[in-house]
């Protein structure tokens, strides 16, 4: 009779309470391998245990949805038969540990998470969070995460057609490297994660399990501190020549009708895929781990199942489909392994050598998994930082010195040294490239396209959670609009501190309160997203960064635009009214070195107007370009769409009603929300107003594309005026400059 | 001098290129080769006096750069000029 | 007309060549695994871009003795035009089918982005329908792409005008800021002694339509079909 | 038997990584560091009677696919055994 003593109960993540439940829930003493089975589905990451009663509150229903939460990915219908799947995964804490190699499984995780579904990955995103980038241990996660990304996505041939990546000290001991995927697949024919009918067949298949990655998901679910360390063998290695032909050989085994449920060995392993699908199926699955590959020799049953090893596939297959099955792995160098049954009963039954070493019901492993209404608490920073008096700032620095640097400014700056990395062309459909806005792929064989955008702000999320995840969305939300696409669904990607912390938790519960009030306002629903908590070092949080993914509908991809003006000439109309909102923003940030105020307020009915006017402007051909103002305000939006044209422009806009000394800083630099710089050829200007103003969304004619420079005039005074060649010159150098030697030194 | 830096992935680290590479050697009928595990390899010109020297420049650029400590491991060798023996690695 | 796309273990840009070829320009296309040992009867070859056992080892390099590899080399022999894209360009120059190696990008990175080729010969299946001196805005995405040979290869790749691509800038200038990565005298694409195997870093199978960013690749594949037809009229004659 | 197989750039040939190394070796303040030239390594484990079959085959798999002759060179070294002194390489 085994014993297991408190601290090797401890050792496994599990409380006290938490054991006790294990014992009554088996009846006896777990063997070592449940033991370790139950550490990880308990865990945070895998039971999703402090958040799941507060994700259960977000909207998932919607017309075009066919698959929410809860399956590997969601799914809505984008017509003509077809579905886009999409989901969006973090891989923050093996990314802070090996930067390459956490980046690149991440990518290799999400993408198994689609194509699991029966759907071809066409496009990726990225969404990461970095300390200063003065710092060189950073430069080296930097630098580290991003060719991890490009050396997976690229090497398997998925197209990244863009991200977002923000900066901030709290991110310098855990950065964030979020990654979203979206796939096509035909509408009748995905494919779930579920096994049933007793007898079928349980297949492995991809690379051999290894010892690495043991405990990762109950590491992603422990605060780093100094004792992190030794936790640290847990590193994966990814494969992408193997992934590509497990995405190959699975797409071409779904077609055949063999297969009644797949799903890929992510967190927690073969531990994970076993219980999940015989749990979904309502039925049992039986397998013997001496029949898994394996990579070391001597593994013991907990170490196979709780291995992380990457690219990695469970599969139940139809009795007597099972050569067939095996003959199409073959092609592609892949063996298939029969390792176990489907069974009735309901339990997950792990063998070695034909022994029994773990026997559980697949419900305590997940359904009847512990969840928590852990205590919540205002924070104690809140109303402090809340306040802000500009007065006391003393004056603002004159507004061409904050333009520059705010183009100077990291989070503002070119990302062409990152994406250019990407290979965000390939499979011909990127029609929308990054840098030009939200990435938008068109679907071949169809008139339409998919725009999709990843947007989070954590300084908002900071000084007001539910304000702050409500302009997440509708940042997101727009910024697809802006390319003339009818958001359609939505994941999100839920990045916070400590949730046993009350304040943590609080800033959590009130986030996904405010999504979901965000996305009921737009009626966009959620399919499904990932939680990442204990993202702190040594007791410090994170800024709290819930990140959504977007996804909109583009009915006719001839007619997508882009954030660069088109034509000299054209006029410049802004939609939507600025009122000076300097809370959060990138100014505070950047000049007065200040995360303080009260986010941009927002009104949904406005943002809902102005979205259903884009995406009509466009598509009646009105609207020529049009980009979201965010971080910088007008004067950055607006120079943003002169870069990469060589077009100029010339406006005059409306100062905002605020402190005079703060009226120039405020009006060009303030982050209000529900605003859009768009372009129109000149004699249209007063149809897209009148059409605007219908709709309920303020509009004013601005000024007009051309010229070399960037001139921005209020009240009647010119507040900036640049030379369009070096404001561009300032923006695109300055994520190279950190990495690359000035051309020409020694 | 010379210092030879022999970077290798850790005995538990997955090397899909090694492995590939044996599937590659094992298609072309070398069966007698039963694991390949790849690795990188630096050859470092050093100014310094001594081998000792030498070789604790190489060990800090292995450790700040060359290797990743996370996942590799380092061997160094130094051959103190041009033709002399390689004195005995040190591995860490 | 019929073109073979090859497909080894890791190419992803196969459907790209397929897509531009079938749906572009309208031609019979059919992918051809690795391991096949016939090429279907095709007209024309293409071995697309992509990480060919995931480029492990060295670009290309593995690949080289895929079972198809022989007949590819068997239809080149023949005279047959065979097209190598980025790694399919890395497959020949392994398989000895184009003199040559690739080293890593001058500036270490994988790079995507437009650039701009002039088009130096016109007497090869795949420019023929090319302007002397036509300059080309396809994209590239590689991270070995620079071309690297022996000091006296290149010379007689230049005095035989087997250089049929060169990175330029728009105006068609040879200058090292408008080399990408690092290529000797800015190569970015060769042919064979005979003229007839073609390989290239830029993709011209991602630049055949305007909606994603360029039309100017389709002439490559244009020319090719001009190149049968031609071929076949001359036989008949 | 283990096979120890290092593959170098050949001399006349510019290498790009080992430039980037070396670069930022100077920015990391090692300036004695005058060249870095970078290569690969591979251990083969080889299922050989002798020394002179190990090195066979591994000179057979350098040949032919571990190294390119028109831009790399090859050095072999023979591991008889565990512990056992490594035999004088032969370069080529
Ligand atoms: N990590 C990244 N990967 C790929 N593309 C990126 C990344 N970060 C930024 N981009 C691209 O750069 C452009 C500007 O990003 P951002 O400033 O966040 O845009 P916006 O303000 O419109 O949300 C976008 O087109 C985006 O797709
Ligand atoms: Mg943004």
């Amino acid at each position: 009779m085994n014993t297991i003593s408190d601290e090797l109960v401890q050792q496994h993540g599990l409380s006290h309470d938490e054991y006790a439940r294990i014992l009554e829930m088996l009846g006896r003493v777990p063997t070592a391998t449940e033991l370790g089975i139950f550490s990880v589905m308990w865990s945070e990451h895998c039971s999703y245990k402090s958040s799941r009663v507060h994700l259960r509150t977000l909207p998932t229903a919607g017309k075009r949805v066919l698959q929410g939460p809860g399956e590997n990915a969601g799914a809505v219908d984008i017509g003509e038969g077809l579905a886009a799947v999409f989901k969006i995964e973090s891989h923050n804490h093996p990314s802070f540990i090996e930067p390459y190699q956490g980046a690149a499984t991440g990518v290799g995780g999400i993408i198994r998470d689609i194509f699991t579904m029966g759907a071809r990955p066409i496009a990726l995103l990225n969404s990461l969070r970095f300390g200063p980038l003065d710092d060189p241990l950073v430069r080296r996660t930097f630098a580290g995460v991003v060719a991890g990304i490009a050396g997976y996505g690229n090497s398997i041939g998925i197209p990244t057609v863009g991200g977002e990546i923000g900066f901030d000290d709290s991110y310098t001991g855990n950065p964030l490297v979020n990654v979203f995927c979206l796939g096509i697949a035909r509408a009748d024919e995905i494919v779930k994660g579920v096994a049933s009918g007793v007898g079928n067949a349980v297949y492995y298949v991809g690379a051999k399990t290894g010892r690495d990655g043991i405990h990762g998901a109950t590491m992603a679910s422990a605060e780093f501190d100094d004792k992190s360390a030794d936790k640290r063998p847990a590193v994966q290695v990814g494969d992408p020549f193997m992934e590509k032909l497990l995405l190959e050989a699975c797409l071409e085994v779904m077609r055949t009708g063999a297969l009644v449920g797949i799903q890929d060995m992510g967190a927690a392993g073969l531990t994970c895929s076993t219980c999940e699908m015989g749990s979904r199926g309502g039925a049992g699955v039986t397998i013997d781990v001496s029949l898994v590959p394996q990579r070391e020799a001597g593994m013991t049953p907990y170490e196979i199942m709780l291995s992380e090893s990457q690219e990695r596939m469970l599969l139940v297959v139809r009795r007597g489909h099972e050569a067939e099955v095996e003959r199409i792995f073959e092609k592609w160098d892949l063996h298939a392994v029969h390792i176990g049954e489907v069974t009735s009963g309901g339990r997950l039954c792990v063998k070695h050598h034909g022994e029994v070493v773990a026997d559980i019901p697949n419900a305590a492993l997940t359904d009847e998994a512990p969840v928590y209404r852990r205590p919540m608490a205002e924070p104690a920073y809140l109303a402090g930082a809340r306040q802000l008096s500009l007065a006391a700032l003393g004056p603002p620095p004159p507004a061409r010195e904050v333009f520059r640097r705010l183009l100077a400014s990291p989070a503002v700056a070119s990302k062409q040294w990152v994406y250019r990395q990407y290979d965000h062309m390939v499979r011909t459909n990127t029609l929308v490239v990054p840098g030009m806005g939200a990435g938008v792929v068109r679907v071949k064989g169809t008139t339409r396209a998919l725009a999709m955008s990843v947007d989070g702000n954590g300084r908002f999320v900071h000084l007001d959670p539910f304000l702050g995840a409500q302009l997440a969305v509708a940042e997101a939300a727009r910024n697809v609009a802006c390319t003339g696409a009818q958001p359609i669904g939505a994941t999100n990607c839920l990045n916070f501190g400590n949730p046993e912390r009350p304040d943590i938790m609080w800033q959590f519960a009130r986030a996904v309160e405010g999504i979901g009030a965000a996305c009921r306002a737009l009626d966009i629903p959620i399919t499904g997203g990932n939680v990442s908590l204990y993202n702190e070092t040594d007791g410090r949080a994170v800024l709290p960064t819930p990140v959504l993914g977007m996804v909109g509908l583009i009915e006719d991809a001839a007619t997508v635009v882009r954030r660069a003006f088109r034509g000299e000439g054209d006029a410049i109309v802004l939609l939507g009214a600025g009122r000076g909102e300097l809370g959060g923003s990138e100014y505070l940030k950047v000049v007065h070195g200040l995360v303080r105020g009260t986010p941009p307020v927002l009104d949904l009915e406005l943002e809902a107007a102005l979205q259903r006017l884009l995406v009509a402007g466009v598509a009646a051909g009105l609207i020529r370009s049009a980009h979201d103002c965010a971080e910088g305000g007008l004067a950055v939006t607006l120079a943003e769409c002169c870069f990469n044209t060589g077009l100029g422009a010339s406006v005059e806009v409306p100062s905002v009603d605020v402190e005079t000394a703060f009226a120039s800083v405020a009006t060009l630099f303030g982050e209000s929300a529900s605003r859009v710089v768009v372009s129109v050829q000149a004699d249209r200007t007063a149809e897209l107003v009148a059409a605007a103003q219908a709709g309920g969304v303020p509009a004013a004619a601005i000024g007009r594309v051309g010229g070399e420079r960037i001139r921005i005039a209020m009240a009647g005074q010119i507040a900036i005026d640049e030379p369009l060649a070096e404001a561009e010159d300032i923006w695109s150098r300055v994520i190279g400059g950190y990495f690359d030697r000035p051309r020409g030194a020694a | 001098m010379r210092a030879r830096v022999f970077v290798t992935l850790k005995p538990s680290v997955f090397d899909p290129q090694g492995t590939t590479v044996a599937e590659a050697l094992h298609t072309l009928g070398y069966a007698t080769v039963t694991d390949v595990r790849q690795g990188k390899y630096f050859e470092l010109e050093i100014d310094a006096r001594t081998p000792e020297e030498a070789r604790r420049v190489a060990a800090e650029a292995a450790d700040k750069l060359l290797a990743n400590p996370v996942i590799e491991s380092y061997r160094i060798e130094i051959d103190a000029g041009a033709g002399a023996a390689a004195s005995a690695g040190v591995a860490r | 007309m019929k073109f073979a796309v090859v497909v080894f273990p890791g190419s992803n840009c196969d459907h790209d060549a397929y897509h531009a070829v079938k749906h572009v320009l309208g031609q019979d296309a059919v992918f051809v695994w690795h391991k096949e040992t016939s090429l279907s009867g095709a007209d024309v070859v293409i071995l697309p871009g992509g990480f060919a056992h995931g480029d492990y080892l060295r670009t290309g390099a593995i690949a080289r003795f895929s079972p198809i590899m022989q007949e590819v080399r068997r239809f080149a022999d023949a005279r047959g035009p065979v097209l190598g894209i980025c790694n399919g360009f890395q497959v020949l120059l392994e398989a000895g089918l184009l003199p040559g190696a690739m080293l890593r990008n001058r500036s270490v990175r994988f790079q995507c982005e437009h650039v701009f080729v002039k088009v130096e010969q016109t007497d090869t299946p795949f420019t023929l329908g090319c302007r002397p001196g036509q300059v080309l805005k396809i994209p590239i995405a590689h991270g070995e792409g620079n071309y690297y040979a022996e000091p006296a290869v290149v010379e007689r790749l230049e005095r035989n005008r087997q250089v049929i691509f060169r990175y330029t800038t728009a105006a068609g200038a040879v200058t090292a800021e408008a080399n990408p990565n690092g290529s000797v005298n800015n190569i970015a694409g060769l042919c064979s002694e005979a003229r007839n195997v073609v390989g290239l870093m830029p993709h011209p199978e991602r630049a055949c339509e305007l909606a994603i960013g360029s039309a100017d690749g389709l002439v490559v594949l244009e020319s090719a079909v001009a190149s049968v037809t031609q071929r076949a009229v001359a036989a008949a004659r």
